[in-house]
């Protein structure tokens, strides 16, 4: 691999990220997977970084997985995303912050198609208007929120009470790198680095001390892929997707997989149980499973937060070998404790490879 | 009686033939099938006997069919054969005559001349030892040729020769050496003993005056004896086994038996009576394309040598033109498939497909018009078969126009019979429920097919050509004679395969001219385009369709008349000369003569001028 | 093993890595001619047991080239041998010889596949 | 004697340049390179007979040391004005010419192979395109992959930047088709043990001894042909290249691995000729190749009148082609000389 050849593609897709004042818009599936990830999120930016974030709590679902599910027409979703711009346009922000990337990538399509189709936008702002009385601007700024954090990697790095260095070995940790598919697929110039060889996670990862395995299904989808997964019988196409590349990156001995996505942690994390409970079969090391984070909880754990804060107890995959490599303190005991010091129960599956 | 230690090689040798031959024979007969052997009970005792008796003496000793196809090989086949065979009957009544009695010893026949010491007296003596010298001399001209034949094969009129194992090399040395040394060893005695007849008691005299012969006699004597016992011996691994051999064939074959499409004591019997004459290979067209290692001699003599290749095997394309020319009259198109069916027997389809298949009703016509997968590939056959129905009026189903299994005889050729079975079934059932009673066949292939392996009760199967021929008969087509020189090419299947010469030929007569060629009828030439074959390249396939075509060429015909689909196709790639179906040419002379627009002529012309540019 | 109510599905990608080319090298070895196939589908379009089934003799090349012999077996006993692709195939393809071949090499490597 | 200008020293340009100056006229040719030759300097074989490169370039040189024409290297032109009934024009160096007729000969450059990201050009370490392999295929050059190990596994991805909206080239290169069978051929000759596998959509050998050629390779040379093009490439571990396609023939999709992964790039009518285009006020095509006033008739012609085109700056050519359109550029310029 020629690193000048792919800085050569970085280059050539540099997106502009606002620098402040961001509206932020929630992520459906994440609050319940991973919750601990957009609260991180927002306590870096704002204690960390001081950065003015702001969500509204009247902010709904983009239905981005209604739409992608052939239940929601394009124009309910138009008029759905036209609601959370004039939420921002009310409150005075002009730059969409979204913590998902179905929304991120709804959101893009949309501002796309009214620019390629004026009476869309027109017809929409009616539809609004009608409906709810309410008008919108269009943002100036489609960032995702791990473009914010790329793009303040440094400041983090900074500040870092860990670095993504194996304790053992002196060496940097193996990270595989794993962008959700509406992040750059559809929209190369969207995203960090693209879509061949997005940049987003690499630039957070190699910041942080880490190494980024670059392996051969890197750019295949985790198998979320909504319909995939929501009907259950259909699921195993779902599952097949993701042994994939986790039978394409075992070769690397990945320390951690990295997610910009709330369904891919979600699915790489879990599916890595099932193939264990279904075929035996496990990818990570010494029969264990790999640790699948999303970028925030890597951040928390960079800046020194407490594992069990940052939510990673609802891993399915245990994560405690990477904690162990990174050298972080945690208290076994307390993994299942709620914020009030009481059991929050232990779930009766035992995690991958455990 | 007298005897002595030299007797022994020989003696030994013959005890050892003997058993051999009658165990081995006794084996083959015994695995023959039940009906097979019933048919030896049953005819042994009938003229047939006869017949085979007549026909060793005239081809086994004889050597007739040699005969007629070159005098000189002829003459040497008949001087060792029959000269040999008079040698131990005439020297066996020698020997009697001598001793006075009917049971005397093989050796004492043989090695007579070195027991009798004095002078023959009586006259019968004289006479016969005089024929033995004679004999001998006859025997001699023949080894001596078959020494010149080694050396140069060209004299027979053969092109090539066949190559010999190690056996065979032994067997023939020894068969070399066996007559100059029983002369030069009676020679000798009658020189040492002053007797001898016209030619050994001369040449011993001469002997006697320039070498000290008595120290000669022995070893002569042995190493005559010795060469005798060597050549039997040899015999069971050398070609020579078909002397033997042949004559059980010959029986079997007056009485009924053929070979059984599987490997048997019959098949194997055909085997071991090849002389390796190598006469099969000149008749061979595989030659014109270099291919020259897989003639039916060399099967045969892999197939006994148990090292035959799928390359050699499914390498010749039964044409059957090597059968006619066999001085041995071999199955050999039949011997070489039921080797390849052997070879196959493992991977015969089952075609469960045509189970699902429905059974197309017909209407109830005059005849089944089943044009063949080939004939789909040149409609100008099956328009001129229409349009000749036409204009007679007849009333046809045609089976195969929108689909059919195909008629199962080119996976026979290559040895499925067993899938085969499966199409002949399938059609069989489809033609039998039509209850037409007449079904006109365009493909040669499959008309061999039909009327050989499809049991149909009560059908005539009919190639077009004959058919058009009864129609033409029946005063049902108009005739008109075209202004055309045309040579007609037998394609293997309908000639050789299944003896359809005449009725093409009567009906070419009617319309055009017809050239008489030199290889015509049994000995018509193959186009090259055989599904036989299925080892041969294309290139080859070219190269013996040339030859052949330059062969009609010479007689500068205004067409090349066929009447199979797969020859048409084959001979069209070249683009010498204009080729077409009999029912093409019908088609043609009845629309001249019905005014209908077509400009023969012009046609014509244009296909000479096209060969004009050409040479 | 757990049963989620669903299984995960092998995947239908050719893997040419796993290829096992016996099969292939033996036919062509013994036949030459194979290796210039077009994939034009004259052979195809000409075929008797195509009309009476589903066929494609052309096919019987990829599924050869692809180590798709389970397949392979069971499409190619519905080959006739009749002939007439070989009178259609633009590169002269000594397709009859390759048919038998692949039956041949078949029945010679069943013990091992199966 | 008529003074004419040819833009561009290839093949095109010596070609049109030798004619004129047998037809008794005075010819400048401005080359932009420091020599002339053009992009055959890069090559090493021809197809569709192997016949090598110098042959060619020996003789063209020969030619043009045989004619009195001057050549002007290094040089590009500034700006062309036309000015009673003459072109003047400057050049980077600052010279001034005076010409009556101009002939665009700037001919083509090779497709970036690095702006189809997913085949990963520059980024994998063994990912070349035909043109790198070229020079690799000079006496000399090393065929060593990863580890100082002949590939064993080596695929061909045809149609790189041509027929291919992703890389904003509709049209067909033409020559790749051929250029890939031909060096497919010289790999194999000197891999012999290599497995080389050709990605098409179509092969389209249209040339005389093409289609031999191609019978060639799969008979003699055992190279396969896979229809289907190249979706990615990713390098594993090892270095080697993971890489999928669908084989379109048996409709499913397809991954091998291979040592070395050849690209076959198109042609794009480039930088040189566009400047060519400005400079003289003359069309382009949308695919950037120069425009003809007619496609069967005038295919010499620009728009304006007096300036002329010759070679691969109106389409991509094959050597041989773009010689015969040189020479037909010549006698279009003749002609229109001498009515004048």
């Amino acid at each position: 691999m020629k690193a000048e050849g792919k800085i050569r593609v970085w280059q050539d897709y540099q997106k502009e990220i606002a620098d402040d004042h961001y509206f932020y818009v929630r992520s459906c599936i994440r609050q319940n997977f991973f919750p601990g990830s957009e609260q991180t999120f927002l306590k870096i930016l704002r204690t960390e970084l001081g950065k003015d974030i702001y969500e509204n709590p009247h902010h709904t679902t983009c239905s981005g997985i209604g739409y992608h599910s052939d239940v929601v027409p394009f124009d309910t979703i138009q008029t759905i995303v036209a609601r959370q711009f004039a939420l921002m346009t009310e409150a005075g922000y002009k730059n969409l912050a979204a913590s998902c990337i179905t929304s991120f990538g709804i959101y893009n399509e949309i501002i796309e198609t009214w620019k390629e189709f004026p009476s869309e936008l027109e017809k929409v702002r009616n539809f609004l208007k009608s409906a709810t009385g309410r008008e919108f601007e269009v943002p100036q700024n489609v960032a995702h929120a791990s473009d914010i954090v790329y793009k303040f990697r440094d400041d983090i790095a900074a500040r870092k009470k860990f670095s993504l260095i194996n304790q053992h070995t002196g060496e940097p940790l193996k990270i595989v790198e794993h962008i959700g598919c509406h992040y750059s697929k559809m929209f190369p110039s969207k995203g960090v680095g693209g879509a061949e060889f997005p940049h987003v996670l690499v630039g957070m990862i190699e910041s942080w001390g880490g190494e980024v395995i670059d392996y051969p299904e890197r750019r295949h989808c985790c198998g979320f892929g909504f319909r995939q997964y929501l009907v259950m019988s259909n699921r195993g196409y779902s599952v097949s997707n993701s042994r994939k590349k986790f039978e394409s990156m075992e070769p690397y001995i990945p320390d951690a997989i990295l997610c910009n996505c709330p369904g891919c942690p979600m699915f790489l994390d879990r599916w890595q149980y099932v193939i264990e409970e279904m075929e035996g079969k496990t990818f990570g090391e010494n029969g264990a499973g790999i640790p699948v984070l999303t970028y925030e909880e890597m951040a928390g754990l960079v800046l020194g937060y407490d594992p069990w804060d940052l939510g990673l107890q609802m891993h399915q995959t245990n994560v405690e070998p990477l904690l162990n490599k990174i050298g972080i303190q945690y208290n076994p005991e307390l993994k299942y404790a709620g914020k009030d010091g009481k059991m929050i129960g232990k779930p009766m599956m035992v995690g991958c490879g455990w | 009686m007298e005897t002595t230690p030299f007797i022994l090689p020989f003696t030994i040798g013959l005890l050892f033939i003997s058993c051999f031959l009658v165990i081995i024979i006794g084996i083959w007969i015994s695995s023959l099938s039940r009906i097979d052997k019933s048919r030896i009970i049953h005819s042994i005792l009938t003229k047939k006997s006869w017949f085979a008796i007549r026909e060793i003496v005239m081809e086994s000793l004889l050597h007739r069919k040699i005969f007629r196809k070159n005098p000189v090989l002829g003459y040497m086949h008949m001087s060792l054969a029959f000269g040999w065979f008079l040698l131990i009957v005439v020297g066996h009544i020698e020997a009697c005559n001598h001793y006075q009695t009917f049971s005397v010893p093989a050796y004492m026949a043989i090695f007579m001349r070195y027991f009798v010491t004095e002078p023959s007296t009586t006259l019968s003596g004289k006479i016969l030892s005089a024929s033995m010298d004679l004999l001998l001399l006859f025997v001699l001209s023949g080894v001596v040729l078959a020494y010149y034949k080694r050396a140069n094969s060209r004299l027979f009129g053969m092109k090539k020769t066949t190559q010999l194992k190690l056996g065979d090399r032994i067997a023939l040395i020894s068969l070399w050496l066996i007559f100059p040394l029983r002369f030069l060893a009676e020679s000798v005695s009658a020189g040492i003993h002053h007797n001898g007849s016209i030619i050994s008691h001369p040449t011993g005299e001469l002997l006697a005056s320039i070498f000290p012969v008595h120290s000669f006699e022995m070893p002569l004597w042995w190493a005559y004896s010795g060469a005798l016992g060597l050549f039997f011996f040899a015999l069971p691994v050398s070609r020579y086994m078909h002397i033997p051999v042949e004559v059980v064939l010959i029986f079997l074959r007056n009485y009924g038996i053929k070979v059984q499409k599987r490997i048997g004591g019959y098949s194997r019997i055909q085997v071991y009576s090849c002389s390796r004459c190598g006469i099969c290979l000149d008749s061979c067209q595989m030659s014109h394309a270099a291919i020259k290692d897989t003639q039916s001699v060399y099967i045969l003599k892999h197939i006994r040598n148990k090292n035959l290749t799928d390359e050699k095997l499914f390498n010749c394309l039964l044409c059957g033109r090597c059968q006619p020319d066999c001085p041995v009259g071999l199955e050999l198109n039949n011997l070489r498939i039921t080797q390849r069916i052997e070879s196959t027997k493992e991977y015969n389809s089952s075609y469960e497909y045509l189970k699902n298949g429905k059974i197309a009703v017909s209407p109830q016509t005059e005849v089944i018009y089943f044009a063949g997968c080939m004939t789909h590939l040149t409609p100008a056959i099956i328009k001129s078969v229409k349009e000749i129905f036409a204009v007679a009026g007849v009333k046809y189903w045609f089976m195969d126009e929108e689909k059919t299994a195909c008629c199962g005889r080119p996976l026979m050729q290559v040895g499925q019979y067993e899938a085969a079975k499966k199409l002949i079934e399938h059609n069989r059932m489809q033609i039998l429920s039509s209850g037409v009673k007449k079904i006109v066949v365009s493909c040669p292939i499959c008309y061999k097919v039909f009327n050989e392996d499809y049991a149909l009760p009560g059908i005539r199967v009919m190639h077009h050509s004959e058919y058009l021929l009864e129609l033409m008969a029946d005063k049902r087509l108009p005739i008109n004679k075209l202004p055309l020189r045309v040579v007609y090419h037998d394609p293997c299947e309908l000639g050789r395969g299944s003896s359809i010469y005449h009725q093409p030929r009567l009906l070419l007569d009617e319309y055009v001219e017809l050239i008489p060629i030199k290889n015509e009828k049994k000995t018509a030439l193959c186009c090259g385009g055989s599904l036989a074959n299925i080892k041969i390249q294309m290139n080859e396939r070219n190269q013996i369709r040339d030859t052949a075509l330059d062969e009609y060429l010479a007689y500068q015909p205004d067409l090349l008349a066929t009447a199979c689909p797969l020859c048409k196709k084959t001979f069209t790639k070249s683009n010498k000369l204009p080729i077409h179906d009999i029912a093409e040419i019908v088609y043609m002379a009845i629309l001249n003569k019905m005014d209908i627009e077509i400009n023969i002529s012009t046609q014509i012309e244009k296909a000479n001028a096209d060969k004009n540019l050409r040479f | 093993m757990k049963n989620f109510g669903y299984s995960i599905i092998k995947q239908r990608t050719i893997d040419y890595d796993q290829f096992d080319g016996r099969l292939l090298n033996e036919v062509l070895e013994m036949e030459p001619s194979f290796k210039v196939c077009l994939s034009c589908g004259g052979c195809t379009a000409t075929c008797s047991a195509g009309d009476l089934v589903s066929f494609n003799v052309r096919r019987m090349n990829l599924l050869l080239r692809r180590g798709e012999t389970i397949e392979l077996e069971s499409e190619i006993q519905k080959c006739m041998l009749c002939g007439k692709c070989m009178l259609v195939c633009p590169r002269g393809i000594n397709l009859r010889n390759v048919i038998m071949l692949i039956k041949k090499s078949i029945a010679k490597y069943k013990p091992i596949n199966s | 004697m008529k003074h004419i200008v040819i833009i561009g020293g290839g093949i095109a340009g010596i070609e049109t340049a030798c004619a004129l100056t047998d037809a008794g006229h005075w010819v400048t040719v401005i080359e932009k390179d420091s020599q002339l030759g053009g992009k055959l300097n890069n090559w090493s074989y021809l197809f569709p007979d192997f016949t090598p490169t110098e042959k060619i370039t020996v003789e063209l040189q020969a030619k043009c040391r045989d004619k009195d024409f001057s050549i002007l290297t290094s040089t590009e032109i500034s700006t062309i004005l036309r000015k009673d009934g003459k072109f003047n024009i400057e050049t980077s160096s600052d010279q001034k010419l005076e010409a009556d007729a101009v002939v665009v000969a700037t001919g083509y450059e090779l497709f970036d192979a690095h702006r189809k990201e997913e085949y990963g050009y520059k980024i994998y370490d063994h990912v070349i395109t035909s043109a790198d392999l070229e020079e690799l295929l000079k006496p000399g050059g090393d065929l060593t992959v990863a580890a100082g190990k002949y590939p064993k596994r080596i695929a061909f991805v045809h149609c790189v930047g041509s027929r291919d909206e992703k890389s904003g080239n509709h049209y067909c290169s033409k020559v790749c088709c051929i250029t890939g069978v031909k060096q497919a051929i010289e790999l194999k000759m000197r891999l012999p043990d290599a497995e080389i596998f050709c990605f098409y959509m179509d092969l389209r050998m249209y040339g005389k001894h093409f289609e031999e050629l191609y019978r060639e390779a799969q008979e003699k040379y055992d190279i396969q042909f896979i229809r289907g093009r190249l979706s990615e490439a990713s390098e594993k571990i090892d270095k080697s290249l993971l890489i999928k396609s669908e084989d379109t023939l048996s409709g499913r999709p397809l991954k091998m691995n291979v040592d070395l992964m050849v690209l076959l790039v198109g042609m794009e009518a480039g930088k040189g000729t566009a400047n060519a285009a400005k400079a003289c006020g003359i069309g382009c095509e949308e695919s950037g190749f120069l425009k003809t006033t007619d496609t069967f008739l005038k295919s010499n012609f620009s728009e304006q009148e007096g300036i002329f085109l010759a070679g691969s700056c109106t389409a991509p050519m094959s050597v041989n082609d773009t010689i015969l359109h040189a020479r037909s550029a010549a006698m279009e310029v003749k002609h229109w000389l001498s009515k004048r």
